[in-house]
């Protein structure tokens, strides 16, 4: 036992767990944030808070996440290498530890070119990989980066992101092992659009055993229309929506119809990679649609989530 | 007759076509000791004339020096030789292929090309079906907008050559090409033998109970084979050969971008490099012969013109201004500027024989160290700077 | 320049300008014979056809290339207005004895000649009653080229441009008047002029009227890409050309492919005319001892260059039909034959 | 290369505002060699301010020079004469001449005429392309020769990020290419894929320009 | 400055050069504020020299050089354009008038559009 978070002990107890995503405000508005806790309290195991997501301001991850723990929620926090250097992210990482965290994601974080600080300088004193070696290191040895000892312990579940679509494909799966020999505990997949390539890259992950050393969670996204595929197409690098599923969506009708054959499509998404080896929970990215989450979750045959085992870090 | 009075000259011929072996010959009657190197393997001809050495197995591997004063390194074996040349001339023709996507149609028992028809008319396999009862071959013209001249002369002689052999011909063409007298009195002659020629604009092809089948304007025409042309395309070794010898090509992949002032003469964009015959135009094997003799003379008075200085301006170069920023060589449309090391200096140097006057250069250069020698140009427009370069 | 060997160029048109800067460059002496007042024969009244800002490679600019090269070169001497009255053969050699403007007489003897007499235009007349000269709105190609040439593009804005029909084949391969050949340049040219007319009036609608149309070759590749899509191509002749409503060209003919007869009215008729052999191509045969095929060019061996008589050569359309480019390409062969038979006998 | 650009003709005008007598200084070194601030761009930048300025103010001297490497002392000395004549220089240098020049000439007002860029080379005529960050710790020897810091728009040392696609990094996908891409590619090719294997530890920035404005000593040339 | 005010020709004097050639043979003469300069080929116009003739007050400076595809140098005609169009940005960014530049394709034969082309001027 790492950390004793719920996600680690549901893990720890064989569940399938079910993560969700929470996008903080653009700003200290803490109603908002209650708003978007009460949609899912209850629907999911965890909730990821972003970082920055795609380079636009938002509340900290760290404060976000010290309110849903506050509120009786199992935050999972995300860092970006893209803002902080190795001090900056030691130091938050302490205060949301402080605070009640024990998930942490670690991200290399959207170039700020996507955001609305373009003109911004961005750091990436290190990457993803160095981080999540750095957290192993706080949490197993007590050490900071610099070789100094850590005052109080740091009981830290470490995740890592993956993208089964990016190029070059032979390199997703190395770099997956690197993420797994870094210390990572989890996984968290980009959505999955395209399932014939998830399950390529499942079945070299199962092949080469890292799929016991590390939980795989799969991401999957609820898309409210058409248009909305098309735009990842365009503009989301690294995924790419495969045309049968834009079609399906046209084909469902505009606004309310069109969202409900989304979270229909999502949840059998979700039921499908259920039967894929290796799969140890699925991860809802429903951006700026947390209202979606719980149907999802419930078509998906995912309710009532389980209690985890009391048992000691 | 010497064609040079003073110095002996040697040519370079590169490449294994008709038309290369037709260059040997001209430029060795005119005297010039030629070097031919057909790059692939070529049947030997018969008779050299004397002054002709044949490298067979040789292999180009560059080409120094330049207009009047070429050295090609030419590798045999393991040694590299330089083999002096005053002038180059490339003879590669051209390469054949049968357009299946174009034609949308694959060869087969029922589709030949024009050559395959006449090799089985002379190893006699037609003979079954040309023996029992009338055979009726229809060869199709233009198909799918193949406009090559050379194959669909090739294509006309051959339905003629059907024809003679007592077989029914028809003969589906757009446009006919008649553009040479030679080619107007060969489909007047083909007509008068019975060849029926069909115009169409549209026609539908279908293979049907052991025969051909085309839907033309006026009535089905039933048929037992198809002939259809070859098309013509660039020859494989013109892309390296080009960037080897720094040579434009054009958008068609055949050497000599389309340039009226360079088409004819068989120009390249190098003083002292020619090109004849099929590898940089559409010509059916007389037209590429006849390409050569005029090309060996516009090659033969270049040479002539050398032993006197360039008429028009050339670039010089203030070699010790140079900063050797290699924008001259980049941009010289001729590769007549490079930067080597002279009298102790390393910096670029235009090469007189090869420059052109064009000043492309000169107007390029960064440190202004390049000027037009011979270029009429008034003082208050010089480019040089007002001021001091102090170096 | 005594010592040099000499040879003569009759004709003073592209191809003869360009037989005898090869022959000069190569070190062999000039004498260089026009019988008109200046050099350029046909080759000078081709206008420019470039359109968008790219050539068409017309050839036309050829011509004051050449004659600037000809200023430059020595080993040239050029006699302007000057003919060839007698040709006698003495010991191999060739006597021309010639007269110029004023009656006075001139001879030279030389090894070799090479003819480059040019070629006349196919009058508009010589085919169908097309009523050149009759009906208004009727213009040669040739025409064409000449207002170009004299007025500028501006000129375009003053034809008649609604319909514009061009007719080619108009002389060329004509069997029973002995013209039973194609004269290679007419589609060409018209082709290029259509798309000079479309550029300065994007309005007008441009037909062809056609048997085959010649459109091979690498300096015709962008211009029958352009044009295929953008005039209406017709397999048929008109018959009878005859005066229209308002002032317009009205002709019957028949659509080859479906056999439908069919009348049709245009502003602008512009006959494609082709080559024929000079009207005085059978005294020059004569004077020099030479046969004519049987369109009336003068005849050759299989190279194209070499007459019968040896050390008489022909270049450019005084032996066939040839575009300004080719005829350069021919008088370049003709010097290489020339140069060879010298080599042997200077 | 150091690879620069002339800055817009609006910021220099502007630069030079109210100025009436101005020295064109250009250097014949890297500027000139990317056609950015040799003598030839001295001459160009030169007639165009007097076209310029001929509009706005009366007379208007400018003076053109050009000098083999203006981060040299001794080339910029001969200037001294010029400079005391104007009331601006306009450097066609690349940052560190500037500078040389400013440091030279305490009393003079020099202002720079180019945007120095980064270090790179000629990709096609008239493309120039960074290669090199200058972080002083060089790791080329560990990626098949192409430098992730410099080439990847995140520098990572365990790339690829999940924004890379056919070859081409999110970022700028029709002009940059995924530097993992290509370290991929290259090391595959080279076989030597398992150094892809092993995590790059965090770098020492102490090296790059974090570390402090660098200096270079060389005892052995000093006495 | 021994320039006319009015106009300045930077030609190629293979193309434009013939043109005025041939105009002139016709008893044509030039106007007497236009200077024409003949170079070599169009690919010699520098930059530069555009800049000096505006300096030197030229109103107008027209580079006239090969329609593309007559070129001899293949490139000549196709520089000399690429360096009108960067005068014109120049001028365009320097607050004058970029039509004081032009760029024209011409051909040896096209005698009668040049003399349109100097009236119309």
């Amino acid at each position: 036992m790492k950390s004793g978070s719920r996600l680690e002990r549901l893990l720890w107890a064989g569940h399938f767990v079910v993560t969700a995503e929470l996008g903080p405000p653009k700003g200290p508005d803490v109603a908002a944030v209650e708003r978007k806790m009460s949609l899912l309290a209850g629907a999911c195991d965890a909730v990821n808070v972003t970082d920055n997501q795609t380079a636009i301001v938002r509340l900290s991850s760290a404060a976000t996440c010290a309110l849903l723990h506050q509120h009786g929620i199992e935050p999972v926090m995300q860092m970006t290498c893209r803002d902080r250097n190795r001090l900056a992210m030691q130091s938050d990482i302490f205060g949301a530890v402080a605070l009640g965290v024990r998930n942490l994601l670690c991200l290399s974080g959207d170039h700020q070119k996507f955001g609305n600080h373009p003109s911004a300088k961005n750091v990436y004193d290190l990457d993803s990989i160095q981080m999540i070696q750095m957290v192993k290191r706080l949490r197993d040895e007590g050490l900071t980066a610099g070789g100094d000892p850590v005052e109080g312990a740091v009981p830290l579940f470490i995740g890592g992101a993956a993208n089964p679509f990016g190029d070059p494909f032979e390199m997703r799966v190395i770099r997956l092992a690197k993420k797994v020999a870094a210390g990572a505990d989890f996984i968290q997949t980009q959505c999955v659009f395209d399932l014939p390539r998830f399950k390529e890259w499942m079945r070299r992950v199962v092949d080469l055993g890292l799929h016991e050393k590390v939980a795989i969670l799969a991401g999957v996204m609820p898309l409210k229309s058409a248009g909305a595929g098309r735009y990842i197409n365009a503009n989301v690098p690294g995924i790419t929506v495969p045309e049968a599923i834009i079609e399906r969506l046209s084909r469902a009708g505009r606004g309310a119809k069109a969202r409900e054959e989304g979270m229909r499509l999502c949840a059998e998404t979700i039921q499908e990679l259920r039967t894929i080896a290796g799969v140890r929970g699925v991860h809802i990215m429903a951006v700026e649609w947390e209202e979606a989450i719980r149907p999802i979750a419930e078509m998906a045959g995912l309710l009532p989530r389980p209690e985890p085992p009391e048992v000691a870090p | 007759m010497n064609p040079m009075p003073g110095r002996p000259r040697g040519v370079i011929v590169l490449g294994a076509a008709p038309e290369a072996l037709c260059a040997v010959r001209e430029l060795a009657a005119l005297g010039y000791a030629v070097a031919w190197l057909p790059l692939e393997e070529a049947q030997a001809p018969a008779a050299l004339p004397p002054n002709v050495a044949i490298y067979p197995a040789a292999e180009l591997v560059g080409l120094g020096g330049y207009a009047g004063a070429f050295c090609a390194q030419v590798r045999r074996g393991e040694a590299i030789e330089c083999l002096p040349g005053a002038a180059v001339l490339i003879a590669l023709g051209n390469a054949r292929c049968y357009p299946q996507e174009r034609y949308g149609l694959p060869l087969g028992p029922r589709v030949l090309t024009p050559p395959q028809a006449r090799q089985r008319l002379k190893d006699r396999t037609l003979e079954a079906l040309l023996s029992h009862r009338k055979a009726h071959f229809l060869v199709m013209l233009d198909w799918g907008g193949e406009t090559s001249r050379e194959t669909a002369v090739e294509a006309l002689h051959t339905a003629r050559a059907l024809r003679q052999n007592h077989a029914e011909v028809t003969l589906f063409y757009r446009d006919l090409k008649v553009d040479s007298a030679p080619l107007e009195r060969l489909t007047r002659r083909m007509r008068e033998e019975g060849v029926v020629f069909c115009r169409y604009i549209e026609v539908e092809v279908r293979f049907e109970e052991g025969g051909v089948h085309i839907a033309a304007p006026d009535g089905l025409v039933r048929g037992d084979m198809l002939i259809l042309p070859e098309a013509v395309q660039p020859h494989p070794a013109t892309l390296p050969l080009a960037a080897l010898l720094k040579l434009r090509v054009g958008k068609d992949g055949y050497f000599q971008e389309v340039n009226v002032r360079q088409v004819r003469p068989g120009l390249t964009n190098r003083k002292g490099i020619y090109v004849a015959g099929r590898c940089h135009m559409d010509a059916d094997r007389e037209a590429a012969l006849e390409d050569v003799s005029h090309v060996v003379a516009s090659l033969d008075a270049f040479l002539h013109s050398l032993d006197e200085p360039p008429s028009g301006p050339t670039a010089e170069v203030e070699r010790d201004r140079c900063i050797r920023c290699l924008t001259c060589v980049r941009t010289c449309p001729h590769a007549a500027a490079e930067v080597v090391e002279r009298e102790g200096i390393t910096a670029a140097y235009v090469e007189k024989a090869a420059c052109w006057g064009c000043g492309i250069c000169a107007a390029h250069c960064p440190v202004q160290a390049i000027a037009l020698k011979g270029q009429a140009v008034p003082s208050w427009l010089a480019p040089t700077a007002q001021g001091v370069s102090i170096r | 320049m005594s010592d040099r060997p000499r040879a003569a160029v009759i004709g003073g048109g592209i191809a003869g300008i360009a037989a005898s800067l090869n022959l000069a460059q190569r070190g062999i002496g000039v004498i260089l014979i026009e019988r008109e007042a200046q050099l350029g024969g046909n080759a000078s009244t081709v206008c420019c056809k470039a359109v968008g800002g790219v050539c068409q490679h017309c050839g036309g600019c050829l011509f004051r290339d050449h004659l600037r090269a000809l200023e430059r070169a020595e080993g040239v001497s050029v006699f302007l207005q000057t003919h060839v009255e007698r040709v006698e053969r003495r010991e191999g050699r060739l006597a021309l004895l010639c007269e110029r403007a004023q009656g006075e007489a001139l001879s030279f003897e030389v090894p070799a000649v090479i003819l480059a007499t040019g070629f006349d235009h196919i009058s508009p007349l010589a085919k169908g009653p097309y009523g050149y000269g009759l009906l208004p709105h009727v213009i040669t190609g040739r025409d064409l080229e000449a207002l170009l040439q004299g007025r500028g593009r501006t000129a375009c804005n003053e034809l008649p441009l609604g319909k514009v029909a061009f007719i080619q084949c108009v002389g060329s391969r004509d069997e029973h008047n002995g013209r039973g050949y194609c004269s290679q340049v007419c589609c060409r040219y018209a082709l290029r002029l259509a798309r000079v007319l479309q550029e300065s009036r994007p309005e007008a609608e441009i037909a062809f009227f056609k048997m085959d149309l010649q459109t091979s070759g690498r300096d015709m590749a962008e211009t029958w890409a352009a044009a295929r899509g953008a005039f209406r191509i017709v397999a048929g002749m008109p018959a009878l050309l005859e005066r229209g409503a308002e002032g317009k060209v009205a002709f019957r003919y028949e659509e080859v492919l479906t056999g439908r007869q069919i009348r049709e009215s245009f502003d602008l008729v512009v006959l494609a005319t082709g080559i024929q052999p000079r009207a005085d191509a059978a005294l020059l045969a004569e004077q020099f001892g030479l046969n004519q095929d049987p369109s009336g060019f003068f005849a050759t061996a299989p190279d194209g260059v070499s007459t019968l008589v040896p050390g008489v050569f022909a270049a450019g359309c005084c032996q066939a039909p040839r575009s300004i480019a080719e005829s350069i390409a021919h008088a370049h062969q003709a010097a290489q034959a020339c140069v060879l038979y010298l080599g042997g006998r200077a | 290369m150091i690879v620069a650009e002339r800055k817009p003709m609006v910021e220099i005008l502007a630069s030079i505002q109210g100025v009436s007598r101005l020295l064109v200084v250009g250097c014949e070194t890297c500027v000139a060699v990317c056609l950015a601030g040799g003598a030839k761009e001295v001459a160009v930048l030169s007639a165009a301010l007097r076209l310029a300025l001929r509009e706005r103010t009366s007379a208007v001297e400018i003076l053109e020079r050009s000098v083999e490497r203006q981060c040299e002392e001794e080339f910029n000395a001969p200037l001294a004469e010029d400079i005391a004549k104007v009331e601006a220089v306009l450097s066609m240098a690349c940052g560190v001449g500037v500078q040389t020049l400013a440091e030279q000439f305490p009393d003079a007002i020099i202002y720079p005429a180019l945007n120095t860029q980064f270090m790179g080379r000629p990709e096609a005529p008239g493309i120039w392309a960074e290669r090199c960050l200058g972080c002083g710790d060089c790791v080329l020897g560990r990626f098949g020769g192409i430098c992730p810091i410099t080439r990847c728009s995140k520098s990572l040392l365990n790339g690829p990020c999940g924004g890379s696609s056919n070859g081409r990094c999110e970022v700028d996908p029709e002009h940059l290419e995924c530097a993992w891409q290509l370290i991929y590619d290259r090391l595959a090719r080279l076989g030597q894929l398992e150094r892809l294997y092993a995590i790059e530890p965090p770098k020492d920035w102490r090296s790059a320009h974090d570390g402090g404005p660098r200096r270079t000593t060389r005892e052995d040339l000093r006495l | 400055m021994s320039m006319a005010q009015r106009l300045l020709v930077l030609a190629c004097s293979r193309s434009a050069g013939e043109a005025l050639a041939a105009l002139e043979a016709t008893g044509q003469t030039l106007p007497p504020d236009v200077t024409w300069v003949n170079l070599p080929c169009g690919g010699s116009v520098d930059v530069l020299h555009i800049l000096r003739a505006l300096e030197a007050g030229a109103e107008k400076v027209w580079v006239l050089a090969c329609y593309e595809g007559a070129c001899e140098s293949l490139e000549g005609n196709r520089w000399a354009e690429k360096r009108v169009q960067w005068v014109q940005a120049l001028l365009q960014e320097i607050g004058l008038g970029p039509e004081r530049v032009v760029f024209r394709a011409i051909s040896p034969t096209m005698a009668a559009d040049l003399k349109a082309w100097l009236e119309e001027e």
